[in-house]
């Protein structure tokens, strides 16, 4: 099967995934499912680091490395936020 | 790419699954969140050792710098601004695919073909559209923008139009893929129409477009994916992708409103209430005082506090905690009752009193309190409005109706603290305030709450 | 990418998805969904066609016709016998 | 194989999981089997005109005797015997996908190695498996093979040891694997580990092993797409794997047992209940008569029929519809209380009662019904009595205890046709048979029922 060929069953079946994936969630989870998900979608780390690190021509070294920190940024960041909020709703108030 | 690599790659989009599924349930929220990290450091870690990178020099100081800011602004962000701080994340994570993309396109030995190139131009368009769309909902939030929707004649047909001449540059690029100048246009065009798609949506609907958004820059890495062949980010990218979409259809269905709704109806301002509320003409209204206030609570058994996004204006969450703490000293039972979609953004009311230290145990959502009102003495409806507002239940042509409120109106007196008779975030007029059992408190909250306070603990 | 490597990809990804998509069945409809879910299984006469039709070895091709008639009836008995229930349990009894 | 195929392929993936997806809710469910069916059709047009295909003659014999037969069965077998039915189908999918995996052996140009011995060896041992253990399901379900769980001393060791030696052979294979001794051998060993493993298992748990047996076949379908680099049979494997777990953890749920204590704890006897039951020594019952039943029924307004296993083994289901058309035209109100497990399969009392023609409005589930039996006059409770059992309520180590049941004790009267005193499948003494407002009427639940409507008629 072919590399491009690969990529759409991969994509199709990961597109059923997310759909299944989430059923009900309550509002109060909004937020911090809305901030989990968009860390995830920080993959894109992976592409930027192979672009910043692959060694070719300086343009796409550069154009690499901005989306290295912005990538960065978006996954770090988002997992923190995320976590800081969870930490929040939690019952026991004791470790605040 | 080494098979090691790719197994792991397996290994972390699973976690991705595991993490997302268990970020949707209250009691597995945080171990989701940690699943979805280790996923993430497991993708991270794999690619750095894959023989693919040569070079560590940029990359150590990019992850370096972004990692820094990245911690800097989790932590010193307020509780209440996190919706405007995902929405800035996610325009980072935009950008990023679509900068991946170009560099792509620029280190390809061959020019791209076919499908290589529709997903290059999906991905600059998607990515770049992500990024503006999220700065222009961050400026909303934080006030730097203004939250009125911004409403112009043709608008949809411009932003239509736009699109076509973005898709049809990609035509063009597609008959010459050497022409760089395409793809650059597309990506100037595409930061244009992120800004004109988010201009026009209210300052409060921010929360279910930068859901949205976020459903766009998982696709955006989606596509990047596919660029590149790698098939981490296709994952994560599709799952984001349509997870996102299933989320911001349940955040629209919490409020009662479709997406289109949302997307082009123009609702709501996001500055403070009520432009365009009217006092109802005849009808009068007696304004009360605090100190009657403190006389129905003496007499009070049983209190409910309705928070709304008023109390947020105000600032007033710590001034209401202390109040809450006086009642219950005197052997009042008080209780708050929180909304669904009371504030201005999913849990607000939760963060706020969080900040305020109110013990979880004392927030009921409505399901779970709805039937109480009916035997409670007194209910303080602290800068809510379109959370009790009875049109809900009726008034069949308002934007409100089909959505549950709070049955505040069956309890004993119902005290309502805002600053006038204005309407709430959906501009419908609130018959509450002219019931018989209604007690309107005219001022700002924390002023209005204050005083009660300095009151009870005269007493 | 392996050829190997792609298959356990697809499983995996397959696998998510069939956890995710039973949710919660009423047990009105259980023996309906294992039917169903039964049929789709013969999915394996696909690979029965090639094996019978792939004009090997003698062992090979009688092999395989075996395989097209045994799993041939698990799908179409499955198929109908599942939609036979189905219709038992409609509301709507005139076409009966 | 030509990329036309393989995205046809990834269509009619996508149909199965839609199907499976609608056939899980019962609005959508005779959609969900038309999507899987297209999907089906789809694969099999697709893989006719792939190239791979040289000669058509065996395939189109093997096509049209297969068809043939899936066809006549499936109109010729009775709704009752559903259970065994797909039992069998199931067995045969298990035994093709078993062949298949043989036959790419047999044809391989080259000693298969690695990885692709461990699943060919895994698809010859769960196809088989497979196979035999869903004839032994279907034997004991159509009564060719007691019922009774036919327990061995040291069974769990022997089918351990069993299964420790088919794997061994799997690594003997591994080094060895131009011996085609080794496949021959471990596909023997798996038919009899098949039978081993269903032998002890009691009849009326049956569905449970077969949608079991069925998430196995899923597994060996997919096995065989490892072998064949088949995606379809990958997914749909995967697929059908996958979510027979689900539904059997959900159908072990719904009769409040866990899926070890299914397997291994040789419950149950399929056939008629009650070996073991024990008049409780000095309690009396008194035996009613078809005369006293129809006294009551003379007098009531309102009453619920029950329908238990009993009534499918008398075969009484028609009688009870004549009687209830006479209550109904006499102006009772009349509606059938359907526990989700009572009888022996899942949906076993509404195939019973659609068999004799009783319109679907008024079987009313559980949930639906549990509040109306306190308002009710009479009861029937025809051959049930697990689902009746308030052990389940209060005997906390009865086998029942948690499963919710019928609350046909709070009616003024409960009438109970069954033969004798003896518990249901679960063994357990039923306290309702001594309860103040019961009438006990002993007898087969036909000959009863024919009674009272001739009594009824000669009113
Ligand atoms: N939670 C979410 O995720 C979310 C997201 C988007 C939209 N929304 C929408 O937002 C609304 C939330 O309802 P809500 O009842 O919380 O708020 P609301 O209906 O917007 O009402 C807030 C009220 O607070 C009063 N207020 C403003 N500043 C005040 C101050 N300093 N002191 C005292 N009162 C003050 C305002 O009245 P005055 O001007 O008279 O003082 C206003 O009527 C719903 O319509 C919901 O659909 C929610
Ligand atoms: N539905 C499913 O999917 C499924 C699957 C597996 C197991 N089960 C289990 O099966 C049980 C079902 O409960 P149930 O209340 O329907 O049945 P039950 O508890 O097995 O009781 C059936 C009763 O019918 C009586 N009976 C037998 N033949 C009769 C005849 N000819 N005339 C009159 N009465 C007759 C028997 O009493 P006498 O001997 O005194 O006549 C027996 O007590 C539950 O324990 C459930 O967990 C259900």
């Amino acid at each position: 099967m072919g590399e491009l060929l690969v990529s759409v069953y991969v994509f199709v079946l990961a597109i059923f995934v997310g759909f299944e994936v989430i059923t009900k969630v309550p509002p109060l989870l909004h937020t911090p499912l809305m901030s989990g998900s968009n860390a995830v979608s920080g993959i894109t780390v992976v592409g930027a680091l192979i672009s910043a690190g692959a060694g070719h021509s300086e343009l796409a070294t550069w154009l690499g490395v901005a989306a290295v920190v912005l990538a960065t940024i978006n996954v770090v960041g988002g997992f923190l936020v995320t976590d800081r909020m969870l930490h929040m709703f939690r019952k026991d108030k004791t470790t605040r | 790419m080494p098979t090691l690599s790719n197994i792991a790659y397996l290994v972390s989009s699973a976690l991705f699954i595991l993490g997302l599924k268990n970020l949707s349930s209250p009691k597995t929220a945080r171990t989701g969140n940690v699943l979805a990290m280790s996923g993430m450091l497991l993708a991270v870690l794999v690619t750095l050792l894959d023989k693919q990178i040569v070079d560590f020099t940029h990359i150590v100081a990019g992850v370096v710098v972004g990692s820094f800011v990245g911690v800097w602004v989790a932590r010193k962000v307020s509780m209440t601004a996190m919706p405007q701080t995902v929405a800035v994340f996610n325009g980072f994570g935009g950008a990023a695919s679509a900068l991946v993309a170009m560099a792509e396109y620029v280190r390809m030995k061959s020019h791209p073909q076919g499908f290589e190139i529709l997903t290059l131009v999906l991905g600059v368009l998607v990515g770049t559209l992500t990024l503006t769309g999220s700065l222009i909902a961050f400026g909303k939030l934080q006030g730097l923008v203004s939250g009125k929707p911004l409403v112009f004649p043709l608008q949809k047909t411009i932003n239509a139009l736009l699109l076509l001449v973005i898709l049809g540059l990609g035509a063009l690029f597609f008959s010459a893929p050497e022409d760089s100048v395409y793809l650059y246009t597309v990506c100037g065009l595409s930061a244009v129409l992120g800004v004109l798609l988010v201009m026009p949506i209210g300052g409060a609907d921010m929360p279910v477009v930068i859901s949205l958004l976020n459903s766009y820059s998982g696709l955006a890495a989606s596509m990047t994916g596919f660029v590149m062949s790698n098939n981490v980010l296709i994952i994560s990218g599709a799952l984001v992708g349509a997870s996102g979409l299933i989320l911001t259809h349940i955040m629209c269905k919490a409020m009662n409103r479709s997406l289109t709704n949302v997307l082009f109806g123009a609702v709501g301002t996001g500055d403070e209430s009520g432009f365009g509320g009217t006092d109802v003409g005849d009808r009068r209204v007696v304004g009360y005082t605090p100190d009657d206030v403190v006389v129905m609570l003496d007499s009070a058994q049983s209190v409910i506090i309705v928070p709304g996004y008023g109390l947020a204006v105000a600032q007033a969450q710590h001034v209401t905690a202390e109040m809450a703490s006086i009642l219950m000293q005197n052997g009042v039972r008080v209780r708050y009752a929180i909304h669904p979609v009371a504030g201005r953004m999913p849990g607000h009311m939760n963060v706020l009193l969080a900040d305020a230290n109110v013990a979880y145990d004392q927030l009921f959502e409505m399901d779970a309190i709805n039937e109480d009102f009916k035997e409670t003495d007194v209910v303080l409806v602290l800068g809510a409005n379109d959370v009790v507002n009875p049109a809900a239940r009726s008034k069949k042509d308002s934007p409100l109706y089909g959505m549950p409120i709070l049955n505040v109106d069956q309890a004993k007196t119902v005290v309502i603290c805002k600053r006038s008779l204005r309407p709430g975030f959906a501009g419908e007029d609130n018959e509450l305030f002219y019931a018989s059992n209604a007690m309107m408190v005219f001022g700002d909250a924390k002023d209005t709450l204050g005083k009660i306070v300095q009151l009870l603990k005269a007493a």
